[in-house]
C-alpha cells in the first residue's frame, strides 16, 4: 500500500483507539496551504508549455457535471434518506463538490505508477469546487431574496483553497519550469511527506467523525458508502467523452466521487445555517474521505483503464 | 479613583462567525472588543477545535446595559436558532466609563 | 427579554487534566463547558505554555448554583492538594435559561 | 464550604506589555496571574494578531480589593495614555481566601 | 562539534541571558512530530531487511534493565536525598526511561562518524520508555488499587512518542527502502535541520528549568549530574552481553543514561500527583539532558569502544 | 518576475479582497526563525574563508551611516509633515534600521542572477539593525534619565532577530561548509520556498496595513515613497567608497533603503511609547517593503552596476 495511505491508518487507528495524539491546528494549516500551493503550482507549470484555448469547452463539460451531481444526490437524500430540504440541499452540495485531499492522494497514486495526466486538471478541481455548492444553496432555498449573494460570493471565490489553489496555478504559469527550479525543495519534493503528515491529521479528524456517526444512522452511512461509486463512473464517463488519458479519467472520477470538507461546510453555514452541519461533515470526512482512498480510487482507476481501452 | 458600572457580555459562538458578529458589533455601536480562541461542549456537541473551523470563540464586550441587551436580542433573533451560541452578562465596574 | 440568575464558575488549572475534568462535568451534569488555553503564576510557580504539558488551561462553566457548588467540592477533594488549580464563582444573567 | 468575596481585575492589553505587566503584578503583590492571548478592536484600532506582537494580551488577576485598585491605579499612571489596554473589574467567590 | 549542538548552546544562551527569543508551541510540536516519526520510519526500513525472531531475546533483556535502573536510583533518592517516597518514586521513573531528543543527537553523533548500528535499536527505545515508568509507580504507591490502570496504560501505550514510533517503525517496516523513497526528502533529509531547530528550543526550555534548580538544592544536582554515568556503564556493559556493534552500545548506554521528559512526566502526573514535577523535570531536562549532549554521549561512545575492544 | 515576488503579490492581492486566507503566527513565526537562521548560517559559513580583520573599518562606516540616516529623516518628518517629534523620531529609527525581509528577497535576486556579494553582508545587516534606533530614541527624549537604557539594551541585543542572525553566524562560522552539508536541506535547499511563503504572507500583512493608510494622509505616502531612494543612493555611495563587489553595493544599498519593522517596532513601543505605532509601520510595511521589492531593489542593482562602472 502506498506509505500516504499508511500514514492515514496510523491517523485513524490512533483516533480510534483515543490516543492523545494531535497536530496543532496550525500545523494543519500549513500542511494544507503547501499542498495547495502545490497543486497548483504543478497545475500552472504543465499549463504553461500548452495552448490553452483547447480547453474551454472541456470546462463548460465539468462545470455541467458539477452541477447535476447535487440535482441527482438530493431526491435520494430527500426522499429515500426522509432528510429535511435544507439537510438534503447541503449534503448534495457537501458530494457535487470536490475534496483537495483526495484528489492529492489520486495525484500521488498516479505518480508512483508513473501514469500521466492532463496538466489543466487542476483547473478542473477549482472550477469544480463552486458549481455544486450554488445548486446546494439553490435547492435549500430556491431563489430567494433572502440570500446574501454579496456574502455567499466572497465566501466562495476568496476562501482560501480557490485563493492558493488558482494563486499556485497563475504563479506556476508565470514563471514556467525554470523559474519553478528553486521552489522545488519545498513544494515539489516535499509532496509527499506533507501529504503524509496531512493524511496522519486527516485520519484523526475522520476517527472523531466516526464518533458522531451512531447519532445519523444507518441511512447516512449507506449514502456515504454508496454515492461515490456512481457519481465517479459518472466522472470517469465524462472524462472518455472528453478524451482524456487514462489518468485523467481516473482523476475526474475521483472529483466527480468525492465530497468537499472545506469549502462547501463553509459556505453552506452561512447560506443555509438550518442544516446540521455535522451531519455532512460525518459523511463526507468520516466515510466517503477513507472509502475513496482505502477503495475508491483503485476502483476508479480500474475504471478508467476498462472505459480507454472500449473506446480506444 | 472612582469605578463606574457597567455590563461585560461575553459570547461564545462557533469560529465561522467571527466576521458576522464583529460586524454586527461595529454597526451596534460597540465601543471595542476582545476576542480570543476556544473549543468547548454545549447542546450541538463537542467543537473541539482540531481545526480552525470547527472551534469556537470567545468575544467580550464591555458596554452599557442598552447596548448588551439590544446586542443580545439580535443574537437571539438572528442566531441562537441554528448556531453553536451562548452569551452571558456580568456586572464589571470600570475607572474610565467615557470609554465604554 | 427576561434575564435569569446563573453562576459562571471558571477553573484555572495544569493542562494536563483537560481530560479528567471534562469527564468529571459531563458526569456531574453541566450542559457545557467553554475551554481556553492559558499560561500563568501561582502557588506552584510560573507555568510558560513554552510547550503544550506545562501550560493551563482556563474552563468556564454556565451552571445554576448547586452545580457550582457541587463542582467547586469535587475540585477541593481530587485536585487542590496535588495540582496547580485554582476556580472562582461570578454571578451571569443569562437569556435562555433552560439551556444551562 | 464557605465562599470569600475578592475582585477578579481583567486586563486587555497590547502583547507587547506582557513582560512589563506582569513583573508589575510581582512587584505589587499579587499572588499570581493568568494570561491568555487575544485579539480586538479598541479607540486605538484593530489589534488583528496577525503576527505575534500585533495581538493583545488578557491578563486576569484574583486579588483582594486594595490591589486590585493599586494595580488599577499603576496602569491609570503608567500606561493609559499611551498604550492600547483597557482594565475591569467583577466580584467574584472564592473557597481558599487564603490563597488570593 | 556537531553543528545541532551548537544550536542547543544557542538556545541555552539565549534563554539564559532572558532572549525574548521562543519557538511557538505549535512548532515545538511540529518538530518533535517529525523526528519521532524519521526515528520509527528510519527504524523500520532497517528491520526490513531482517529476520524479526532473534532479538525478542534482547528485548527482553532490554525491558530487565528498564525495570531495574529505577530500582537502582529510588534507594538512592529516598536515602542520601531524603526526598519523599514519591518525589523519589517519580525521579527514578524519569531516569529509568528514556530520552527521544537524547537519542536522536547520539544518532547524529554515530552518523556523522559513519559508525553504523543494529536495526532494532529503536525497538529498544520504544520498549525502554515504559517499564520503568511502571516500576516508579508501584514504587511510590504499592500495588494499590487506587491506581487507575485503564487510564494509566491508555497513557502509557497510547501517547504520542509511543504511537508516533511504533507507527513509523511499521510504515517503515511495511513499505521496505524503495517505498519510503519519496517520504525521504521530508523525513530523513531534513532530519538533522530538524533536530538542530528541536534543540534550539530545547535549549530555551533547559535555560527556562535551571531558573528553577536553586530551589531545589545541590542533591538534585548532583544526582542529575552523576547517576546517568553509572547508568550508561549498565547500558554498555548489557548492550556488550548483547554483543551489539559499538554504535549499538553506544545507543544502548546513551537510552540507559537518559532521563525521560515527555511520556515520564505525563503519566506520573496521573498516577503519583503528589510528587512534584518540577523537581524531576528540572532535573532531567536542565541538567542531565545537557550533560549528555555535551560530555555524555562522547564518554559512552568510549565506553562502548572499550568494552567491545575488550570482548571482541 | 521572481516567483517570491509573485508571491508576496498573491497576498497583496488576496489581502485586498479580504479573502480569508491567513497564516497561523505560529507559521509566520517559523518561517522568520528560518530566514534569519539561513541568512546568518550562509554568511557564517563564507566568513571562515576569510581573515576577519579588514572588515573591523568597513562596519565602523556602516555604523555611521546608521546613525546619520535618521537624522537626515528626521527633520523631514517635523519639519515638512509637521509629525510631533515622538512622532517624527520613531519613523527616523525605522528607516535607518534595516527590513531583513527586504535584504532577504534581494539576496533571492542577486543569487537568480548569479550575482555574488561579499561574505560580510549578513554583518552588515545584523550591525544596521540598532544604531538607528538608539539615534531615534535620543531624538524623542534626548539623554534623559526616563530612559531604561538597561530595558533597551535588553530589547535591541537579545531581541529574535539579532540572537537568531548572530547564533546563526557564529555556528556557521565554527562548522565551516563541511560542518553544514547535512543542515543544507532544511536551511539552504528551502530557502526560497520558505522565502515564498513568508512573503505571501508579508502580503497580507502589507494589506492590511494599506487599510490603515487614508488615515494618515498623503505625507506619510509620499514621505514612504520618496524617501528610500535617496537613502539606497546613500548606502550605494558608502558602498562604492568601501570597494564593495556590485552584488555588496546593491545589497548595502537595500539595507539603506529599507526600513525595519520588526526590532524597530518593538524598541519603539517600549522607550518612545508616545510615538503612534501603527504610523510608522504602516510606511514601512504597507508603502515601503512593497516598493522594494518590486522597484527599489532593481533600481538600486542599477545604481551599483552605474556607480562600480564608473569607479573601476
Ligand atoms: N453551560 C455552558 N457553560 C459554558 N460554556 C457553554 C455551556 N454551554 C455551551 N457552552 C459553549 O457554547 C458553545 C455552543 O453551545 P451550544 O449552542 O449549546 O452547543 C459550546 O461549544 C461551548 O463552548
Ligand atoms: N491570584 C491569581 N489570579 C489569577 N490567576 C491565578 C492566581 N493564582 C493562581 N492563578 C492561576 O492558577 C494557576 C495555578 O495556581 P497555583 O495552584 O496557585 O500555582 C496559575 O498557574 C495561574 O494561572
Ligand atoms: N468596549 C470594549 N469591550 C471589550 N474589549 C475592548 C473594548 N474596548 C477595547 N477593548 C480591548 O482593549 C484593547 C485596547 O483598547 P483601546 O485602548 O481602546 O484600543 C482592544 O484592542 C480590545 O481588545
Ligand atoms: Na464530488
Ligand atoms: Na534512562
Ligand atoms: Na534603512
Amino acid at each position: 500500500m502506498d506509505p500516504v495511505i499508511l500514514f492515514f491508518l496510523l491517523g485513524l487507528i490512533a483516533g480510534l483507539s483515543r490516543s492523545e495524539l494531535r497536530l496543532p491546528p496550525a500545523i494543519y494549516e500549513l500542511l494544507s496551504i503547501l499542498l495547495l500551493l502545490t497543486i497548483g503550482l504543478k497545475g500552472g507549470v504543465e499549463l504553461a508549455h500548452q495552448p490553452l484555448l483547447g480547453i474551454f469547452p472541456k470546462l463548460l463539460a465539468v462545470i455541467v457535471m458539477g452541477c447535476v451531481l447535487p440535482l441527482l444526490a438530493f431526491p435520494v437524500l430527500r426522499f429515500f434518506g426522509r432528510l429535511s430540504r435544507a439537510d438534503s440541499a447541503s449534503i448534495a452540495a457537501h458530494y457535487g463538490s470536490v475534496s483537495v485531499a483526495t484528489y492529492a492522494v489520486a495525484v500521488a497514486f498516479l505518480n508512483s505508477r508513473s501514469i500521466d495526466f492532463e496538466a489543466y486538471m487542476p483547473v478542473f478541481l477549482v472550477i469544480l469546487e463552486i458549481p455544486a455548492i450554488l445548486v446546494g444553496i439553490l435547492l435549500a432555498r430556491g431563489i430567494s431574496r433572502d440570500t446574501k449573494w454579496g456574502e455567499l460570493s466572497h465566501e466562495l471565490f476568496l476562501g482560501k483553497s480557490i485563493v492558493l489553489l488558482i494563486g499556485g496555478l497563475l504563479i506556476g504559469w508565470m514563471v514556467g519550469p525554470e523559474g519553478i527550479e528553486p521552489l522545488k525543495p519545498l513544494f515539489f519534493d516535499l509532496f509527499k511527506g506533507v501529504l503524509a503528515l496531512f493524511l496522519l491529521e486527516m485520519g484523526l479528524i475522520a476517527a472523531s467523525q466516526t464518533r458522531t456517526l451512531k447519532r445519523h444512522g444507518a441511512f447516512i452511512i449507506a449514502f456515504a458508502l454508496l454515492i461515490p461509486v456512481p457519481f465517479a463512473l459518472i466522472g470517469s464517463l465524462l472524462g472518455c467523452a472528453l478524451g482524456l488519458s487514462v489518468g485523467g479519467i481516473t482523476l475526474l472520477a475521483v472529483l466527480a466521487g468525492s465530497a468537499s470538507y472545506i469549502a462547501a461546510p463553509a459556505a453552506l453555514r452561512v447560506s443555509v445555517p438550518e442544516a446540521n452541519p455535522t451531519l455532512s461533515l460525518t459523511a463526507s470526512l468520516g466515510i466517503t474521505f477513507p472509502f475513496n482512498i482505502f477503495f475508491g480510487i483503485p476502483l476508479y482507476y480500474w475504471f478508467a483503464l476498462t472505459l480507454h481501452g472500449q473506446w480506444s | 479613583m472612582d469605578s463606574h458600572q457597567r455590563k461585560l457580555l461575553t459570547i461564545i459562538a462557533e469560529a465561522v462567525l467571527e466576521h458576522q458578529l464583529t460586524q454586527m458589533l461595529d454597526k451596534l455601536g460597540a465601543s471595542g472588543y476582545t476576542i480570543s480562541d476556544a473549543r468547548g461542549r454545549g447542546s450541538r456537541g463537542v467543537r473541539n477545535a482540531d481545526w480552525a473551523s470547527s472551534g469556537n470563540i470567545r468575544i467580550e464586550v464591555v458596554c452599557g446595559e442598552a447596548l448588551a441587551i439590544s446586542i443580545e436580542d439580535y443574537l437571539f433573533k438572528n442566531y441562537y436558532n441554528n448556531y453553536a451560541i451562548i452569551a452571558f452578562l456580568t456586572d464589571v465596574a470600570v475607572m474610565r466609563p467615557e470609554k465604554f
